[in-house]
C-alpha cells in the first residue's frame, strides 16, 4: 500500500509538469480571460476580442518565422527592421500599385533572410550577432529609403488593413492561416522534420546528409518574409510608411511569445500552438494594464513577473 | 610529395597544430586590436581632429561606462550566458545614485550597487536554480528594473541630481594625472576581472561552466553558485557603471541605457569571447568598446553622414567585424 | 517643378519663421563679457550643430534643414552630429564637435540634464552654447548663452484650453502621452492638467498612457480606450502623430469625425489636414524653425552686444477656423 | 589472515527516473586494496550507481556508508573532498581550458595573494602527466588532445586527489592497448597502496586482468556479486545477460563469422590518395562488394579522418572517391549519401543520433526526401520503413515514438544503423560501431554487420578493438599518421601482426605500400 503511493506520487508530480509545460500557456490565457471578465467593463465584447486580435496578429505572424528561426536554435534579432524596411519600401513602391510593391517588399526581405541565413549557414556567425548587424542596418537602411513618415492613400492597401470577410478582419484570417500553414510545415513535411533535427543536433544532421545550410539559410528567409507580412499588415492598419518606429522591439515581444509558449531556446522543438497563445497572453496582459490606466511603470513590472511565471510553469524537469 | 615536407612523424601532425593553434588564438585574442589599431591610423591619417589629447581623452571618458557594463558581460558570456538586463540596470544605478546622494556618498555608492546587485541574484537563481534560458530571464530583468526605474522617478518625470562640489560628483568629473577619474576606475576594474578570470579559482570554474556545464558538475564546480555569482557581477557592474555615470553627469538621467545591452555584447563579441561560452578575454571587451567608439567617434568625423546613413555604416561595420572574427575563429575551431 | 516646389517650401517657411514671445524688455540678458571670451565673426566661425533624434519625424526634419540652411545662407561653416536618441551618444556628439574645433555651438538637447561634462569642457574653450527646443537645466549666463524654445508647459496649458473650448469643458478625457522619462511628455502632461484643473474641474483626466511619439502606438493605446471608455469625450495627444494614431483608431472602430475631440501639439501638415478634414479639434503648433533664431543670436552674441537668456518663442496655434489657410505653414 | 577494512558500503540503493527504475535495491561493498569490477549491459544502472554514490543524483532509498560514516553528498565536489573521485563514463573534461588547468581545476596551487601559481601548475601538471606517458604541452587546450591523451588526463585528475575510493566508468573506451597497459599499472598500484577501485568495462578481458571481485547488474538490480576467479567468461556473460550458460556459448562470443568470398569483383568504392592538411597524407582502399575492410590503428592515426572524408564530412585537399566506378564530388555528405556510401559516425552521442528527436524520425531522417512526395512526408510509408528497421534490428524501445536520447548505447547504435540501412547503401563505414556497447548488443551488430556484407554490401570497419578487427574484416588496411603503412590479407590478419603493422615496425611491409605512401 506504502509503496504504490510512493510510486504514484512522482508519477503524478510529473504528469502536472508535463501538463504545465504543455498547456501552461492556455491556462494563462484562459485565467486572464476571466479575471478580465470580472473586471474589466466592457470586456466581453465581439469589438474589443476583434481589437486584441487585431493587434495581436503581427506578433503572432512575426513570431511563427521567431519560433521556426529559435527551432534551428537560432535566434532573428532583425525581424523590427525588417517589418520596418516592409513600410518604407510599400511606401516607395506603392504608386506601381498593391501588388507590385508587395513583391519588391519580398525581395527586400527575401534579401535581409538570406544575408542573415548565409552570415549564419555559411560565415558560421552566431546568430544573435550575425542578425544584429542587420537589425541595425535594416532599419536605418528603412530610413535611407523613406527618410520619414509618409501617409499612404492606396485603397487597396487600406481595405487590406481594415476590410473584413463576415466580420473577420483580413489580418486575423492572414494571421490564423499562416499559423495553420507553418504548423503544417513543422509537422507535415520534410523541410519540417531536417529543422528540427538540425536545432536538436547541427553535426548529427550534417552527417545525416541533411542539406543544413539549406535548411538554415530557408528558415531565416522565411522569417524575414513572415516579418515583413507583418510589416506590410501594420502598415496598411496605420495607412501610413512609419520607418521609424514601426517594428521597435518586435523581436523581443516575438521571441517572448514563442518562449513563453513553450518552445525552448536551445533548439530541437516548436510549437507553434503556443506561440500563438504565447503572444495573446502578452496582448491580453498588456490590454489589461492599459484599460486598467496603470502607469508605465506598473505595465513593465508586471509584464516581467508574468514572463518569469510562465517560463517557469513551462521549464523543462530538473535533474534530480 | 606531401612526405618530404613533414616532419618526423611522431611530432607532426600536433607540433604543427599546435603552432597554428598558438597563431589563431594569438589573432582571436588580438584581431580586435588589430582592427582598433588599423582603423585608429586611417582616421588619424584622414582627420586632424582624430588623433588630438582632447579627442582621444573625450573617446577614454565615454567609453569607460560602457567597459564597466562588457566588463560583467564578459563574465555571463563566459558562461556561456547573456545578460539582456544591463541597460536597464545602468539607468537604474544611476537614479538610485542620484536619488541616494541626499542622503550622503556612502548611499549612493552602496544603494545602486545593493539594489543592481541583486536583482543580479535574482537573474542568477532563475537561471542557474530553476534552469531558466538567460535570454528571457535577463529580458524580464531588463522590462523589470526599467519599470522600478520609472517608479522611482515618478514615471521619469522626476530628475535626481547630484551637489556639485560633492564627494561623489568629484569622481564622476575629476581627473587624476591628466586621466577622467572614471577611466582609471575602469582601468582598474579591468586588470582585476583580468585577474579574477584567469587567476582565480572563481575564474576556472566560469571557464569550466561554460566550457562543458556537465563536465564541470562533474569535476567538482560549483556551477550554480559560479553562474549566481557571474548575473550578480555583472548587475554589480552595470549598477557601479550607472551610478559613475551619474556622477559624471551630475544627475540621474532616466533616459539612459536603452540598447546598451546590445552594444555590450557587440563588444564582447567583437573581443574574442564566444557567445558559445568557456573562451574570452576581459582585455578584448575593452579593445571591443574602444572599438565601437572609435567607430562613432569616425562616423562623427566624417560629419556630413545623415543619421540614417550612419546606423547602415555601424551595421555593415559590425557584420564585417564578426565576420572577420568568425573566420579567424573557425580557423582555429578546424586545427 | 522642383525648383517651384522648394520655392513654394520656402516662402512658406519665411510665413512660418519663428517669432520671439518672451523676452519682454527688461529680462534677463547675456554679454560675451559676462559670459567670458572674447569677441569674434559668426562668418568666420564654425559652428556644430547637435541634434537629439533621427531626422525621421517633421518637427526633427523642419529643425534640422532650417539650420543648415541658415548657415549655408549666412556663409557659415557647420559641423552637425546626430545622438540617434541616445543621450550618452548626444554627451560624445558634442565633445567630437568641440574636438573638431567647433567655435560655437546650437543644441539640441535630448534631455534637460546631465549636461555637466560638456558644459565643463565648452567652458574650457570659452566656447558659447545656445540651446534650441530643450532646455538644459544649468545657469544662463555661465554654463550657456541663451536657450530657445517654445514653453512646453505653456502649449500644455494652451492644448487645454482648446479641450475645454472643444468639450464645453464637461466629461471625460485621456492623455496620449509621449514617451517615458521625456522631459516635454512631463511638461506637456503639467501645463494641460494643472489648467483642466483650474478651469475646468467637471473635465476628468481618466486616462493616460503612454503612445511613445509613435503614430501606431498612438492608434493601439487608443483602440483598447475606446473599448474600455466608450464615453470618452476628448483625447489630448502629446504629439501629432500619436493624435493620427488615435484618429486611425477611431476611424477603425467606425466613429465619425467630431465623435471625439482630438486636441495634439506639433503643427505638422498632416495633422493641421487633420483638422481640416474634421477629425482634429486643435493643433498646438511647436515651431521647429530655429535656424534664423538662433544664428541671430549667435551673431548679435558674438558681435558683443547683448542677448536675452531666455528666448521663448510664440507658437502658433491651428483651429478649425485657421487651418485651411494656414496649411502652408504647416511643417 | 584478517579481511582489509570496509571501505565503502551501499545498501538498498534504488533510484528512478520518470519512467525508468534505473537501480533497485542494490548493494555494493569495497575494501582497501579492491579492486572490483561492476558489470552489466547497456542500461543496467552502472553509472547511475556511480552517480549516486558521487552526489550527482540523490537516491530515493538506500544508504551509503563510506568509511564508517553514513553520507550523503549534495555534489560530486562533496563527495570529492571526502575521498570518491570518479572518471566519469565519456570524457568528462573542459575541451577549452588548457590541460594543466583541467587537471587541477578545483584545486589550483595558489599563492599567498590567492592567486594561481600557475608556473608551479604548469611544471606539477607537466610531471604528472609524463608518469602516465603524455607528453604535451600542457598550456595548450585540452581539446587539442587526441581523446586517448584526454582520457589519461582525466584519469591522472581522478587519482592525483587524496582518494580512498576511485571509480572508473567505462575508462578505456578510448584509449589505445599501449594506454590501456599504463592504466593496468595505475590501477595496481593504487590497490598496492590500499586504494579501493570500481572498475567499469564491457570489455571483459580487462575485467579479468585487473579485477578480483565483482558485482553484476541487471536491469538495475543486482544479480551476482563474488570472486572474479570463480567465473569464467561465459558465466559472467550468461549472468550478465540473464540467459542460459549452454545458449550463450553456442552463440559463442564474437559473432563474426569471418570470410566473405570476394576475392576478385570490381571495387565498389575506391578512394586514391585522399589528402587533409595535418591529417591524411595520401591516403588509398578500396572496398569490394561484400567485403569487410578493417582500418587499423593507433588513435589519431587518421582513421576517423579517412572515413569522414569518403562520406563527405572533411573536405579534402586532393585526391578522389569513386562509387561503383562514378566519380564522387568530395566534400559535400549530401553527394556521398546520394552516391550510397553511409557513416556510422564514431561519437554517437553528438554526431549520430538526434537526441530529442523520436526513434521513428531518427531512423526516417536520412530517407525522408525519399518517403516525401512535393516535400511532404508520407507517414503511412514513414511507418512501415520504420517498423521493418526495428523488428529486422530488433530495437528495443517502449515505442516508436520514444526519444532517441532515452535508449541504452546499443540500441542507439541500431537506431542509427537503420538509419543507413533504410538508405539502401552500397558502402558502409563503420566508425568504432561496438564502442561503449554491451556484450549482448556486440555480438548483436557483429552480426548484422556480417550479414549486410553477405548480402553484397562493401563495409569499412574501424575499431581499436583489435579481436573485433580481426574477425570481422576480410582485409586490413593500417593507418599510421594519416598514411597507409601496412595491408594485412588472408592468413596475414592475425593479431600479432596487425600489432606489429600499427606498431610500425612491420618487416613484411612491402615496396608497393611504401610507394603509396610517396606518391
Ligand atoms: N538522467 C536520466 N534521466 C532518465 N533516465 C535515465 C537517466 N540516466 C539514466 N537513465 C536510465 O537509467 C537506466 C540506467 O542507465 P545507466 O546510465 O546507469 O546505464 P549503464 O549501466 O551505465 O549503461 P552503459 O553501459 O550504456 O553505460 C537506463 O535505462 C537509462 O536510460
Ligand atoms: N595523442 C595525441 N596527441 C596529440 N594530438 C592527437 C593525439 N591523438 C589524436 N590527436 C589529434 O586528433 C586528431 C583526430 O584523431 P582521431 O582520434 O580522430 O584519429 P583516429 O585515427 O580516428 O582515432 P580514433 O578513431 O581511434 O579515435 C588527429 O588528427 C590528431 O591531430
Ligand atoms: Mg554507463
Ligand atoms: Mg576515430
Amino acid at each position: 500500500m506504502a509503496e504504490a503511493t510512493l510510486r504514484t506520487a512522482p508519477l503524478d508530480r510529473t504528469r502536472l509538469v508535463q501538463w504545465l509545460q504543455t498547456y501552461g500557456v492556455y491556462a494563462g490565457v484562459a485565467a486572464l480571460l476571466v479575471v478580465n471578465a470580472v473586471i474589466t467593463p466592457h470586456f466581453l465584447t465581439a469589438e474589443n476580442f476583434r481589437t486584441q486580435a487585431v493587434q495581436v496578429a503581427p506578433v503572432i505572424i512575426v513570431a511563427l518565422g521567431m519560433a521556426l528561426v529559435i527551432g534551428t536554435e537560432g535566434v532573428d534579432l532583425s525581424v523590427g527592421a525588417v517589418m520596418a524596411l516592409a513600410a518604407s519600401v510599400t511606401a516607395l513602391y506603392l504608386g506601381y500599385g498593391l501588388l507590385p510593391s508587395l513583391l519588391v517588399v519580398a525581395l527586400f526581405a527575401a534579401g535581409v533572410g538570406l544575408a542573415n541565413g548565409a552570415l549564419v549557414a555559411f560565415v558560421g556567425v552566431q546568430p544573435i550577432v550575425a542578425t544584429l548587424a542587420l537589425m541595425v542596418g535594416g532599419r536605418g537602411l528603412a530610413l535611407v529609403l523613406l527618410p520619414q513618415l509618409k501617409d499612404l492613400r492606396n485603397p487597396s492597401l487600406a481595405s487590406l488593413g481594415s476590410g473584413d470577410v463576415l466580420g473577420v478582419p483580413y489580418l486575423i484570417l492572414i494571421a490564423a492561416a499562416l499559423a495553420l500553414l507553418v504548423a503544417f510545415v513543422v509537422r507535415r513535411t520534410t523541410f519540417g522534420r531536417q529543422l528540427l533535427a538540425i536545432g536538436d543536433s547541427r553535426p548529427a544532421a550534417q552527417l545525416a546528409g541533411l542539406p543544413v545550410r539549406r535548411v538554415l539559410i530557408i528558415v531565416y528567409v522565411v522569417c524575414a518574409l513572415l516579418a515583413a507580412v507583418a510589416g506590410v499588415l501594420a502598415t496598411a492598419r496605420l495607412r501610413a510608411g512609419d520607418p521609424t518606429s514601426l517594428g521597435n522591439l518586435m523581436e523581443l515581444s516575438a521571441i517572448t511569445a514563442v518562449v513563453v509558449g513553450g518552445t525552448p531556446l536551445t533548439g530541437g522543438r516548436v510549437n507553434i500552438g503556443g506561440t500563438v497563445a504565447g503572444a495573446v497572453l502578452i496582448q491580453l496582459l498588456t490590454a489589461t494594464l492599459i484599460k486598467h490606466d496603470l502607469p508605465p511603470s506598473w505595465t513593465q513590472i508586471a509584464q516581467a513577473i508574468v514572463i518569469v511565471a510562465a517560463v517557469y510553469a513551462a521549464r523543462g524537469r530538473g535533474k534530480r | 610529395m606531401t612526405t618530404a615536407s613533414i616532419e618526423p612523424p611522431q611530432d607532426a601532425h600536433p607540433v604543427g597544430s599546435a603552432r597554428s593553434e598558438r597563431l589563431s588564438a594569438l589573432v582571436q585574442q588580438h584581431g580586435a586590436s588589430a582592427v582598433l589599431l588599423i582603423v585608429s591610423m586611417v582616421a588619424s591619417f584622414s582627420f586632424d581632429s582624430f588623433a588630438t589629447g582632447d579627442n582621444i581623452s573625450n573617446m577614454a571618458t565615454s567609453s569607460a561606462f560602457l567597459a564597466i557594463v562588457a566588463l560583467g558581460m564578459t563574465f555571463v558570456i563566459v558562461t556561456g550566458g547573456i545578460d539582456l538586463s544591463v541597460g536597464s540596470l545602468f539607468a537604474l544605478g544611476g537614479v538610485l545614485a542620484a536619488w541616494g546622494s541626499r542622503h550622503g556618498t556612502l548611499v549612493a555608492l552602496l544603494l545602486p550597487l545593493a539594489v543592481c546587485g541583486l536583482i543580479g541574484v535574482v537573474n542568477g537563481l532563475l537561471v542557474a536554480r530553476s534552469r531558466l534560458a538567460p535570454f528571457i530571464v535577463t529580458l524580464a530583468a531588463m522590462l523589470g528594473a526599467r519599470g522600478l526605474m520609472l517608479a522611482l522617478t515618478d514615471e521619469g518625470a522626476d530628475t535626481y541630481l547630484i551637489g556639485k562640489g560633492s564627494f561623489l560628483a568629484e569622481l564622476g568629473q575629476g581627473s587624476t594625472l591628466g586621466l577622467a577619474n572614471p577611466v582609471w576606475i575602469t582601468l582598474g576594474l579591468f586588470v582585476g576581472g583580468a585577474v579574477v578570470l584567469r587567476r582565480t579559482r572563481f575564474g576556472q570554474h566560469v571557464y569550466a561552466v561554460g566550457g562543458n556545464e556537465d563536465a564541470a558538475a562533474l569535476m567538482g564546480a560549483p556551477v550554480a553558485r559560479t553562474k549566481i555569482l557571474v548575473y550578480a557581477l555583472s548587475g554589480l557592474l552595470a549598477g557601479l557603471a550607472g551610478a559613475l555615470n551619474a556622477a559624471w553627469l551630475a544627475s540621474g538621467v532616466t533616459i539612459l541605457g536603452s540598447g546598451m545591452e546590445l552594444e555590450a555584447i557587440s563588444a564582447v563579441v567583437i573581443g574574442g569571447t564566444l557567445l558559445t561560452g568557456g573562451l574570452g578575454y576581459v582585455s578584448g571587451s575593452l579593445v571591443g568598446v574602444l572599438l565601437l567608439k572609435v567607430i562613432q567617434n569616425v562616423i562623427n568625423q566624417i560629419g556630413s553622414l545623415d543619421s540614417s546613413y550612419q546606423q547602415v555604416v555601424s551595421g555593415a561595420f559590425l557584420a564585417v567585424v564578426v565576420i572577420a572574427q568568425t573566420w579567424l575563429g573557425r580557423r582555429r575551431q578546424l586545427m | 517643378e522642383d525648383d517651384t516646389s522648394s520655392d513654394t517650401k520656402s516662402s512658406a517657411a519665411a510665413d512660418a519663421a519663428q517669432k520671439v514671445a518672451s523676452p519682454e524688455p527688461g529680462g534677463k540678458t547675456c554679454t560675451v563679457d559676462a559670459y567670458g571670451g572674447g569677441k569674434s565673426d559668426l562668418e568666420n566661425a564654425t559652428v556644430g550643430f547637435s541634434q537629439s533624434e533621427k531626422e525621421a519625424n517633421p518637427f526633427r526634419i523642419a529643425e534640422t534643414q532650417s539650420i543648415k540652411d541658415e548657415a549655408k545662407k549666412r556663409g557659415v561653416k557647420l559641423l552637425t552630429a546626430n545622438a540617434q536618441s541616445q543621450f550618452s551618444k548626444q554627451i560624445s556628439d558634442v565633445q567630437d564637435l568641440l574636438a573638431k574645433g567647433a567655435d560655437l555651438l546650437v543644441i539640441a538637447p535630448l534631455n534637460s540634464d546631465g549636461w555637466d561634462p560638456v558644459l565643463q569642457a565648452a567652458a574650457a574653450k570659452k566656447v558659447p552654447i545656445v540651446t534650441i527646443d530643450r532646455k538644459i537645466n544649468a545657469t544662463a549666463c555661465k554654463d550657456y548663452v541663451s536657450f530657445i524654445a517654445s514653453d512646453f508647459v505653456e502649449q500644455g496649458r494652451r492644448a487645454a484650453d482648446r479641450m475645454i473650448e472643444a468639450t464645453g469643458g464637461k466629461g471625460e478625457v485621456a492623455i496620449l502621452l509621449g514617451s517615458a522619462g521625456n522631459n516635454v511628455t512631463t511638461e506637456r502632461t503639467k501645463g494641460f492638467k494643472d489648467r483642466i484643473a483650474e478651469k475646468a474641474p467637471d473635465l476628468k483626466v481618466v486616462f493616460e498612457q503612454t503612445g511613445d511619439f509613435a503614430r501606431e502606438k498612438g492608434q493601439q493605446v487608443t483602440e483598447q480606450l475606446i473599448q474600455s471608455k466608450p464615453g470618452i469625450k476628448g483625447i489630448y495627444a502629446e504629439n501629432d502623430e500619436m493624435g493620427l494614431g488615435a484618429v486611425a483608431a477611431l476611424k477603425g472602430a467606425g466613429k465619425k469625425a467630431g465623435d471625439v475631440e482630438i486636441v495634439t501639439v506639433d503643427g505638422t501638415r498632416n495633422a493641421v489636414q487633420g483638422i481640416v478634414d474634421g477629425w482634429i479639434s486643435g493643433v498646438v503648433e511647436s515651431n521647429p524653425r530655429f535656424g534664423p533664431l538662433a544664428f541671430q543670436t549667435l551673431d548679435t552674441f558674438t558681435k558683443g552686444e547683448s542677448v536675452a537668456q531666455d528666448i521663448v518663442i510664440e507658437d502658433g496655434a491651428y483651429t478649425p477656423d485657421n487651418a485651411k489657410s494656414g496649411i502652408g505653414k504647416a511643417y | 589472515m584478517a579481511p582489509p577494512a570496509e571501505v565503502l558500503a551501499v545498501r538498498g540503493l534504488s533510484k528512478t527516473f520518470p519512467g525508468v527504475r534505473a537501480l533497485d535495491d542494490v548493494d555494493l561493498t569495497l575494501h582497501a586494496g579492491e579492486v572490483h569490477a561492476l558489470i552489466g549491459e547497456n542500461g543496467a544502472g552502472k553509472s547511475t550507481l556511480i552517480k549516486l554514490l558521487t552526489g550527482v543524483y540523490r537516491p530515493d532509498a538506500g544508504e551509503i556508508v563510506f568509511q564508517g560514516r553514513k553520507v550523503s553528498f549534495a555534489t560530486p565536489l562533496e563527495a570529492q573532498k571526502a575521498g570518491i573521485s570518479t572518471i566519469y563514463q565519456e570524457v568528462n573534461l573542459i575541451p577549452l581550458l588548457s590541460v594543466a588547468r583541467n587537471l587541477f581545476l578545483g584545486r589550483e596551487p595558489r599563492n599567498r595573494f590567492g592567486v594561481l601559481d600557475m608556473g608551479r601548475m604548469n611544471r606539477e601538471a607537466e610531471q604528472t602527466l609524463s608518469t602516465y606517458g603524455v607528453r604535451v604541452d600542457v598550456r595548450r587546450p585540452l581539446r587539442t588532445l587526441g581523446v586517448g591523451a584526454q582520457q589519461m588526463v582525466a584519469l591522472a585528475r581522478a587519482v592525483a586527489t587524496e582518494a580512498r575510493v576511485v571509480v572508473m566508468d567505462e575508462p578505456t573506451s578510448s584509449l589505445e592497448p599501449r594506454e590501456v597497459e599504463t592504466l593496468f599499472s595505475v590501477i595496481r598500484s593504487l590497490r598496492d597502496a590500499g586504494i579501493a577501485v570500481v572498475y567499469v568495462s564491457h570489455r571483459l578481458d580487462e575485467l579479468y586482468a585487473v579485477c578480483a571481485t565483482v558485482t553484476v547488474l541487471r536491469d538495475g538490480r543486482r544479480v551476482h556479486r563474488g570472486r572474479l576467479a570463480d567465473l569464467d567468461r561465459l558465466s559472467l556473460v550468461s549472468t550478465m545477460l540473464g540467459r542460459d550458460l549452454g545458449e550463450v556459448r553456442e552463440e559463442g562470443l564474437t559473432k563474426f563469422t569471418g570470410d566473405h568470398g570476394t576475392a576478385d569483383a570490381e571495387p565498389v568504392l575506391t578512394a586514391s590518395d585522399l589528402t587533409v592538411p595535418h591529417k591524411l597524407h595520401g591516403v588509398s582502399l578500396g572496398i569490394r562488394p561484400g567485403e569487410v575492410v578493417g582500418l587499423g590503428g593507433l588513435l589519431g592515426s587518421g582513421r576517423t579522418e579517412t572515413a569522414k572524408t569518403i562520406a563527405g564530412a572533411l573536405s579534402a585537399r586532393s585526391g578522389g572517391v569513386t562509387v561503383a566506378g562514378v566519380p564522387l564530388r568530395t566534400g559535400s555528405t549530401p553527394a556521398a549519401i546520394r552516391a550510397g556510401i553511409s557513416l556510422l559516425p564514431e561519437d554517437r552521442k553528438s554526431e549520430g543520433i538526434v537526441p530529442g528527436l523520436s526513434v521513428r524520425e531518427n531512423i526516417a531522417l536520412a530517407v525522408l526526401p525519399r518517403l516525401s512526395r512535393f516535400g511532404l512526408v508520407s507517414e503511412a510509408r514513414v511507418d512501415s520503413v520504420v517498423d521493418t528497421f526495428i523488428e529486422r534490428l530488433r530495437i528495443k524501445a517502449s515505442s516508436p515514438h520514444q526519444k532517441v536520447g532515452e535508449l541504452s548505447g546499443g540500441n542507439q547504435q541500431k537506431v542509427l544503423l537503420a538509419r543507413w540501412l533504410a538508405m539502401n547503401p552500397k558502402v558502409l563505414l563503420l566508425d568504432e560501431p561496438t564502442r561503449g556497447i554491451d556484450v549482448g548488443a556486440k555480438a548483436e551488430v557483429q552480426k548484422l554487420v556480417d550479414e549486410l556484407a553477405a548480402d553484397g554490401l562493401g563495409v569499412l570497419l574501424i575499431s581499436s578493438d583489435l579481436e573485433e578487427l580481426i574477425e570481422g574484416s576480410d582485409r586490413v588496411v593500417v593507418l599510421k599518421d594519416g598514411a597507409v603503412v601496412g595491408e594485412l590479407t588472408g592468413d596475414d590478419v592475425t593479431q600479432d601482426k596487425l600489432m606489429r603493422t600499427i606498431a610500425g615496425n612491420d618487416p613484411a611491409r612491402d615496396a608497393g605500400e611504401e610507394a603509396a605512401v610517396d606518391g
